[in-house]
């Protein structure tokens, strides 16, 4: 299972490399949210300022959801879903490793993010160990449910619109923790910041047993 | 002074749960007219 | 080797096969033909394992389809009008995805792209860029180099080239001197006649075996 | 609602059978007394005024909300570990109802809101969750109605299903944590929790009762229907292998 992860994970990778989709695409997606917000909350009056952890956890699951579709739109050409049952493949290798590409090119995009928001917003960065945490932990749970409702919404004509709806509510208490868990970092009170990194583990934990027992079935008949 | 909230709440209520209620109803009517008999399994 | 009685598959609603009888043994070439939608691609499809099977008796290499698809599928290789290639990966990151996928030795991977021809030049071009014909070859290397015990082939001979046809058919005799089992459907009918040792009329989702 | 042998070879001609009339009856009763109660019989709260009989429709429907819910995660279980299709269609039917009395829940919550509060919506923990539930029951139903196969739509939409309940409760955790740092206004602990007694209690209990049985109702038809659509739906298909089937004799005849 392990193995066949890596395999998969070094395809994706590989064939990201190679297109440069996601380098040339979803993170310049990334930075133009980050100047939107600017214009839309006018920089000066302080609202930039106190919004950031939420700004910046928005603007990660939007480009993120860029890089979920990319991700399966790869995997949507005619043939590959027969192509992959055949292939010998174990389904829950092929979702780990998917998962495992999908959190790596989140994890650029958010040290992308990082820099931009340091930088265009100003802000201090305090508090870097539940920072990292918070940020491998959050990348961890959408990555994992991005990836079990991509294969929901695959191979289907309505799969982009779908996908969001399916989501981003699921998503929703990973913005508010991984958001709350930012704001005690910055804001210097780190103890805060940590039960809200245990509830987004549980849903980390939750998909990625889900991923590897619902791949499966999900493969198959469609 | 709160009747007007209390009574639209009540009507929202009723009024939803009929009209669900009676398009089930007019749907599964129509719907059984197309499967045969020994297929409608409940009496 | 194959053995259908009565094999029901369904497309949806619609029975693309409806009550297939089949035996066929080892080390044979098999021929299936048949008009535009008489169900070649679904049978092959169902012997590979991807079709469910939902009446009758369905065992491949042993395997009973009925309750349990998923072992068959590591066992046979299937050429389909399809290729699942990603097209923004080079042919030999292909080649050497699909067939260590399937757990095959890195030097038969070597060994399927030179046999296709596909070690010099191509070898880093990435696959939206080939030929229909360069794409095929580039699907029967990821084939071979699995070592398939049956190899099940949707008119390979399609979009080939006159030398490219010689050698598939050079291959699956090849192949059936190892000791696996050839099942392929085509409309070169006078070349695939030569090639195969039995030839299977397919019509209206049934199978009439030829004498 | 179990689909038995025929007892008599005519089955009824819609979803209703007499079990469900009798039910249906018992539900209009029910409904009947629920009007007298809360509406005309029970006193106004001392805090609240008469708003308080909002909650008699209200909390009831948040309940039951919650019931098809579980009865959508059940099923989709059942479904993906016995393939059940009876288990299926029960988790679509209360996935589909819990709809229905979620949208009433917030509707209600909203009434509510607008007298007690000054405003229509504030971020109180549980309208807040409730409007995500609902979010996520339209994800699973926009799932289970894709113009799709029946296999396709049902087994992903079960797996959507099966993770309902699992994502009900972590949404509510998180978002009951997210607004308790801050204040506290929930409906129930706002209004009912302290000095409820007597014809209140009792309107509420006629409540829960009437919905009760209101939902049991919609649950059974609505499962009926599904079952009807389904058999519509695959309806046929022994027709069609016998004209596959044809095709072939023809290409013979024809050679």
């Amino acid at each position: 299972m392990i193995r066949d992860a890596l395999l998969v994970a070094g395809k994706d990778l590989r064939l990201e490399w190679r297109s440069r989709v996601a380098l040339n695409q979803v993170a310049p997606f990334a930075l133009l949210v980050l100047v939107l917000f600017a214009f839309a909350l006018d920089p000066d009056r302080g609202l930039l300022e106190k919004a950031t952890p939420g700004l910046y956890w928005v603007a990660v699951l939007f480009s993120g959801l860029l890089a979920l579709q990319r991700s399966f739109s790869i995997e949507s050409a005619d043939g590959n879903r027969d192509a992959l049952r055949l292939s010998g493949l174990d389904p829950a290798g092929i979702f780990l490793g998917k998962v495992m590409a999908v959190g790596l090119q989140l994890l650029a995009l958010e040290v992308l993010l990082g820099i931009g928001v340091a930088v265009l917003y100003t802000t201090p960065i305090t508090g870097w160990i539940l920072l990292l945490v918070t940020a491998m932990v959050a990348t961890v749970a959408i990555a994992a449910a991005g990836t079990l409702y991509g294969v929901v919404a695959a191979g289907l004509r309505v799969r982009e619109t779908l996908l969001p709806l399916l989501l981003l509510p699921v998503l929703a208490p990973v913005l508010i923790g991984s958001t709350r868990a930012f704001e005690a970092a910055l804001g210097g009170t780190p103890s805060e910041g940590w039960p809200w990194v245990g509830l987004m583990g549980v849903i980390a934990v939750l998909y990625i047993v889900a991923g590897v027992f619902g791949f499966g079935p999900l493969m198959e008949e469609s | 002074m709160n009747w007007g909230y209390v009574i639209a709440s009540w009507i929202i209520v009723f009024g939803s749960i009929g009209a669900y209620s009676v398009a089930t109803v007019l749907r599964g009517r129509r719907l059984s007219r197309q499967v045969p008999p020994e297929k409608r399994r409940w009496s | 080797m194959v053995h259908l009685r009565g094999a029901v598959a369904l497309l949806g609603r619609f029975p693309a096969l409806a009550g297939v009888d089949l035996d066929i043994d080892r080390r044979r070439i098999v021929l299936l033909r048949g008009p535009n939608g008489a169900g070649k691609t679904t049978l092959l499809r169902t012997l590979a394992g991807l079709v469910h099977v939902s009446e009758g008796e369905a065992v491949v290499l042993g395997v009973d389809l009925l309750t349990d698809r998923r072992s068959v599928r590591q066992r046979v290789g299937l050429l389909a009008h399809t290729t699942g290639l990603y097209d923004e990966l080079t042919v030999a990151d292909n080649v050497a995805f699909w067939a260590r996928a399937a757990r095959a030795e890195r030097s038969d991977v070597d060994a399927a792209m030179a046999r296709l021809g596909l070690d010099g030049r191509l070898r880093t071009v990435p696959v939206g860029r080939l030929s229909a014909g360069q794409r095929r070859r580039t699907s029967l290397a990821c084939l071979i180099a699995r070592r398939p015990e049956l190899w099940l082939l949707d008119e390979p001979h399609a979009g080939l080239d006159q030398e490219g046809r010689d050698l598939v058919d050079q291959l699956l005799r090849e192949a059936t001197a190892a000791g696996a089992t050839v099942i392929l459907s085509s409309h070169e009918l006078d070349r695939s006649l030569q090639l195969a040792d039995e030839v299977v009329t397919l019509s209206g989702g049934v199978a009439t075996r030829d004498s | 609602m179990i689909p038995q042998t025929p007892t008599e070879v005519t089955g009824p001609a819609s979803t209703g059978s007499r079990a469900t009339r009798v039910l249906g009856l018992l539900a209009l009763v029910a409904l009947g007394v629920l009007v007298l109660f809360g509406l005309i019989l029970s006193p106004a709260d001392a805090s609240q005024g008469e708003s308080v009989r909002i909650m008699y429709v209200h909390v009831p429907s948040a309940t039951v909300a919650y019931i098809g819910c579980f009865l959508t995660t059940l099923g989709s279980i059942i479904y993906l570990w016995r393939k059940s299709r009876w288990w299926e269609l029960v988790a679509y039917a209360g996935a589909e109802v819990a709809t229905l009395f979620t949208v009433i829940t917030l509707v209600t919550g909203m009434l509510w809101g607008r007298p007690t509060w000054g405003v229509y919506w504030v971020w109180d923990a549980r309208l807040t969750s409730t409007a995500m539930l609902l979010l996520l029951l339209l994800g699973y139903l926009a799932v289970r109605r894709l113009p799709a196969d029946y296999e396709v739509r049902a087994k992903r939409a079960a797996i959507v299903g099966l993770l309902l309940v699992p994502n009900v409760m972590i949404v509510r955790k998180s978002v009951d944590w997210w607004r308790t740092l801050h204040q506290k206004p929930t409906l129930l602990s706002n209004g009912l929790d302290s000095k409820i007694e007597g014809l209140m209690l009792f309107s509420l209990f006629t409540g829960f009762i009437a919905i009760s049985l209101v939902f049991g109702w919609l649950i059974v038809h609505r499962f009926r229907l599904a079952w009807l659509e389904e058999q519509v739906e695959s309806e046929g298909l022994d027709i069609a292998i016998a004209e596959r089937r044809a095709e072939a004799l023809i290409g013979e005849v024809a050679p």
